[in-house]
């Protein structure tokens, strides 16, 4: 039931965050944005190999570190803070599927690739499922989807007759195409996937079930990730207003923006505790997981939408020029806040989670 | 400590509780302080919880207390939470003038004072707003003269609950007017029953009167009635304030008040308000943010638990409280409808509500202001510059104060 | 098309806020309150015989002032601000009922009264019209209804067959019962209408269009007093932040009360542009006086109760005391809000006028 | 003025306008500045505007104006409603430089640089913003030292609108570092094609770059330039500011903008969003807010207009624009819904309200933060106290400014 983080945990967040601080500092999403690329490589390569962290989740005996979802919760605040731009999202959501469907064969065949970061997999859910179906072939558009010109292999949630089920893609296969979007978000890489009649392989197991737990999962992910960004956004307001001067005072002296950012920081620790609660509940309250994971999200997507809104205001006409990072954040939490149900959506499914439960 | 032994102090705790403590109804709890009817019976309970040894837990045994830890005083905490302790009338003496005292009291206050306060015998309040000093607690004027080794207290004191049955107070007052006013303040004990205290309710927004005005008209006060040392009781007021803060933050708001999510939802379905899907949404965001506060709440708690000082973070508790208890204000008010327009009109359910949403913004401002917890989140927290304070170096007598020195 | 008052207007508005200063200041409402009487019977009297404010909208054939709704507007702003309690609303909204229907009959006896004040007249609506009219006869309940217990005659909008029409019904007639509330707002005096077979006398016109006007004329009038009772909670605020000292200073210095305030005032501005316009739109556009009314009631009603909690908490503990009028602003603003459609309601008929339009 | 005079004016506005400028089109208007390949389009039609006699109707004739008074101005904006007149980038100079040399300016320079202005022949820019002042815009670094009757400048200006294109620029400088900030400043007219005069574009959150940032390398500023006296400069350019307020203020979002209510409602019916009742809500407050802010720049005009100052009320106008762009803000998110994930991704419309939503947290801190604009009415609308400045006494050169002393 402890919220706080213990020990192990903590030290697992430093070696993330000096990981990110090393490796993947905000200098390289600028790299990023000049290139076009979707994410670095050797970046990837190092979160996966070397830290392990597209494996998290994943059992060992499918090459995961069987770590949890308090650890990823941990992991995903830190990767989220630095804007660090990755595949892992789409793959953590893609393994979440596969482990609460029933397909020992295809989690036999997936599983490893994503827990050893060689295999890119991605989740094809946004928004109501509309792909079709229809004697093994699946048509339809999905948008937005993470990563979707990088995956190796989708996993398609498809109406077949009265039901759900969820698909396996191979990205070469025939009538598949892939349109990647010029993201709002520069940390985020997301397509558009159209299926004209693509053989895809029917994963067994209760797709339905599976699905809403991938839905719960991109809230705490997502929450995580804001969470991490909400707070880095933050901080970088909190140290200007320390040393830029106006009047003959700080800035952050005068009670305007004082009692902003404390206001940011109270809606901060809330989400905070929030989020290591929905945490918690994965691991160790399934049942209670859906509507902590919701409170978690919901507690967090306008705040830091707020505060990167603050952080680009606070810092006056600098934060508003492209070279400051301010606008990195507001594209990033805007972009996050409509992902996987945007906060009217996630209030509508707490509500009937509530009346239900 | 052994976790063995806190083991055994829940399960035994357990069992008292089920053999005499009364269970919390899901019904609505009456709002506001206990009736002076009901003084008598909690007196009797807390004698009772004193003699099955759960009252001052932590406390050192020399004093009446138990002599135990934080983990005894949590384990009873967790489960008592499903009873309704009828203790409301030591809540105060026992949250913040005892632990003062045991801080910072002498050996013969230690001793005289706490035991009576641990068996219910003696209640007590806490005197520290004046209508003048408001936010700015450090400004009061109440003034305590020295007489020999006597003072004599005079002025007057706001919104102190429990005063019409405490039997002492803790009080702040000026001793030095001369000196910047953080340094002229002492903090004493005061017989409530002495001559010269007059004892007054203070009816409020909703008709109710759920607090007093006290005043003090030449009270002498005894010998060893200094709380610490003279003129050095703004320290003690902040330890104490601070208390009130992390106490008022993490409160919560049980799910039985007329504003918790849990009845305004039921609410929301018998007037069929909830139908709109914007008063749905706006629902389950209020049972978002309830559950988040009690879940920093919570957090705080661990934390304190594992030997962090929450320090400046319980003014983020209070602030979050008291702006839930305004949101939760406009939802109520969506809930209701035009229900809100007859007053309840002999709904007690709908009353309830309409008394909790007149009464939230006055509440709001009790244990400090949202912008004074902004202050302290912004300087303390986050580590802002401090506003130039003009107060800070001038002497008390030269300074403006509440409304006095402006005309 | 001129927003500003002119100088009779202007010369109107000081008439009115006379009287009210020093015919109805707010320790005549406390009176009430202590009495429990719904009005004092002469100061309704000197508004109604001697300022002529029951006949404003009232053409000068029917014994009223013909003034016009921006008269109207001025005088119930100046009301609003000094919280005086009386039957005009209720008689105004009658009046407009009994104007846009097509009862010449009606008109000549019922206008008449009210607009010299000896007839306390009111609308029986509230929310959607619930009351069925069967061969003459009304049953139904009607709640919250203004003056309802002091009222001389009610207009009961009430459905017959598929339509809907107004009917006039005598304060004595048999199955007819009216219960005081409790009223929340001190000035206000409402009560539960209960038609149990009441005889109602049908009114000729065309009902929906005639309700549809009240329902305008409802959102001019109470903006109007909203706004009046905006302006002067927000002046006993700021004149309260200028003497009241903490921290060595007047608390109106600091920003976290500066601002507050300040924004408070700029909603207030942008009401008061709203009510002037809508005020013009019943003169002037009738066409796009629904929309004017219920732009200029959006923009006040959540301001003014923004207004109210303000004036409670900046003057801290006094302000919350039953001695200080702040609670009585506080309650006006929350019931003036319910009245008539709360603001999701006269959303929803801005967004019906505008799609429409 | 008579008003037959007046009547006459506008019909022939009307007529002149109806023949010779484009309406305004409902589609979307390009976002930012006028393209440079516009700019000589736009001097000509200036031209043809002054030939016309539309062109400083109210400046005096010998200085190039009609020498008419407000009534035939308004008049003239209220024909030209329907119009998209090219004549953007004489906008700044004849709102702001223009008015200021016409009240401060010396005969020469009212004869030299007004007909010119006025004429289309030169185009002009403010330059008062500086990266180290922001909010404070008095504690400028730009420097112009003396040196017999010229003057040279060195320093940097930021946020510049239309200096890529300007002909002469109103810059106000620091001449005496040793007295209180407000006291050693000086406007003065520079000739943006002077040498050491270097325009660089600035590029902002949405990858364009509509500012530019301008620095001075030694320009030397000839005899005749001060507009006004030495060192009195501030008071020319609060008025400066103040004008700029009530316009930014006072100018509304065009129902053709990507977040007015009118666009957002035509792409949430497209997008299906505003099926969604609380959308739909949020769209029609949009709506309520749009209107009400319109009609409160109308009152100020018409108060204007009646002889009634403005004065500080302008600064509500600014506020009240600022946070209705941001609050359409948050309607175009709800109303973009997922669409805002891909930005835009090639749909025009989109694309156009994605990209005003992130330029609108920056805009609205042009022409002085929401905070700076809550201080102006708090004090001088309601007449609250002003923050107890430490700048107002202090010198210049002891001040902390910026970054630049803290470290």
């Amino acid at each position: 039931m402890a919220l706080v983080l213990n020990a192990e945990e903590e030290e697992f967040a430093d070696s993330v965050r000096r990981f990110v601080a090393e490796r993947s500092p905000r200098a390289k999403l600028r790299e990023l944005m000049a290139s076009g690329q979707p994410y670095h490589g050797d970046v990837w390569r190092q979160m996966s190999g070397g830290l392990g962290l597209s494996g998290l989740i994943i059992p060992a005996e499918y090459g995961g570190a069987e770590a949890g979802y308090r650890v990823l919760a941990v992991a995903l605040t830190e990767l989220g803070a630095g804007l660090v731009s990755s595949p892992l999202l789409a793959g953590t959501l893609a393994a979440g599927v596969l482990l609460r469907l029933d397909d020992k064969d295809a989690q036999g065949r997936l599983l490893p690739g994503i827990a050893s970061g060689e295999l890119i997999a991605t989740l094809a859910l946004a928004g109501d499922v509309t792909v079709r179906a229809d004697g093994g072939t699946l048509t339809g558009e999905v948008a937005p989807v993470l990563n979707a010109a990088q995956a190796g292999v989708l996993l398609v949630p498809a109406l077949a007759g009265g039901g759900i089920g969820v698909y396996e893609v191979e990205a070469a296969a025939a009538g598949l195409s892939v349109a990647a979007a010029p993201a709002l978000d520069h940390s985020r890489s997301v397509g558009t996937v159209r299926l004209d009649g693509v053989a895809g392989r029917p994963l067994a197991g209760d797709a339905a079930r599976a699905l809403g737990f991938a839905r719960d999962l991109a809230n705490l992910a997502l929450a995580a990730e804001q969470l991490g960004a909400f707070g880095a956004a933050l901080e970088m307001t909190v140290e200007y207003a320390k040393i830029r001067a106006a009047f003959g005072r700080p800035i952050g002296a005068f009670q305007g923006v004082k009692h902003r950012l404390a206001n940011l920081r109270t809606d901060w620790e809330l989400a905070h505790a929030a989020l290591l609660d929905a945490a918690r509940a994965a691991d160790e309250r399934p049942g209670d997981f859906a509507a902590a994971a919701a409170v978690a999200r919901v507690s967090v997507s306008d705040a830091y939408v707020a505060a990167a809104t603050a952080t680009i205001q606070l810092h006056g006409g600098i934060g508003f020029t492209w070279e400051h990072d301010a606008h990195l954040y507001y594209k990033n939490a805007i972009s996050q806040n409509a992902l996987f149900g945007d906060p009217r959506a996630q209030l509508d499914r707490l509500r009937t989670l509530l009346t239900a439960g | 400590m052994s976790e063995q032994s806190v083991t055994s102090f829940r399960d035994r705790a357990r069992s008292w509780l089920a053999a005499n403590a009364p269970r919390r109804s899901d019904a609505q709890e009456p709002d506001g302080e206990p009736q002076a009817a009901g003084v008598a019976a909690q007196r009797e309970f807390q004698a009772k919880l004193y003699d099955a040894g759960f009252a001052g837990i932590t406390w050192p045994k020399e004093y009446g207390g138990q002599g135990l830890t934080n983990a005894e005083q949590i384990a009873f905490g967790e489960e008592a939470r499903g009873y309704a302790l009828p203790t409301g009338v030591f809540f105060i003496g026992l949250g913040m003038p005892g632990p003062t005292i045991l801080e910072m009291g002498s050996e013969a206050q230690k001793k005289r004072y706490l035991p009576k306060m641990l068996r219910g015998e003696e209640i007590w309040c806490q005197l520290f707003s004046e209508p003048a000093a408001g936010s700015d607690v450090a400004s009061l004027t109440t003034s305590a003269v020295r007489d020999g080794d006597e003072w004599l207290l005079n002025g007057q004191k706001v919104w102190t609950s429990g005063a019409q049955w405490s039997d002492y107070g803790a009080i702040i007052a000026r001793t030095d007017p001369t000196v910047p006013k953080h340094n002229g303040i002492t903090m004493f004990i005061v017989d409530m029953h002495a001559p010269g205290v007059t004892v007054r309710p203070l009816k409020v927004a909703t008709g109710s009167s759920p607090f007093n005005e006290v005043f003090f008209d030449n009270v002498r006060l005894p010998a060893g009635s200094v709380i610490g040392e003279v003129n050095n009781g703004w320290a003690a007021a902040v330890v104490m304030l601070r208390n009130e803060r992390v106490t008022i933050g993490t409160m919560g708001s049980p799910r039985t008040s007329p504003l918790s999510y849990h009845s305004l939802s039921a609410l929301a379905a018998r007037l069929g308000t909830g139908a709109d899907v914007e008063v749905a949404r706006r629902l389950a965001r209020l049972y978002a943010r309830e559950r988040s506060v009690r879940l920093f709440g919570q957090l705080l708690r661990e934390e304190a638990m594992a030997g962090r000082d929450p320090g400046a973070r319980g003014s983020v508790a209070k602030l979050a409280g008291a702006e839930l208890a305004m949101s939760a204000c406009e939802v109520a008010e969506a809930v209701l409808g035009q229900a809100v327009v007859a007053g309840g009109a002999g709904d007690p359910e709908i009353d309830a509500v309409i008394m909790a949403v007149i009464g939230s913004p006055g509440s709001s401002v009790a244990g400090g202001t949202n912008e004074i917890q902004r202050n302290i989140i912004g300087e303390r927290v986050l580590g802002l510059a401090k506003d130039p304070g003009v107060d800070r170096g001038t002497p008390f007598n030269q300074l403006r104060v509440g409304t006095l020195n402006t005309k």
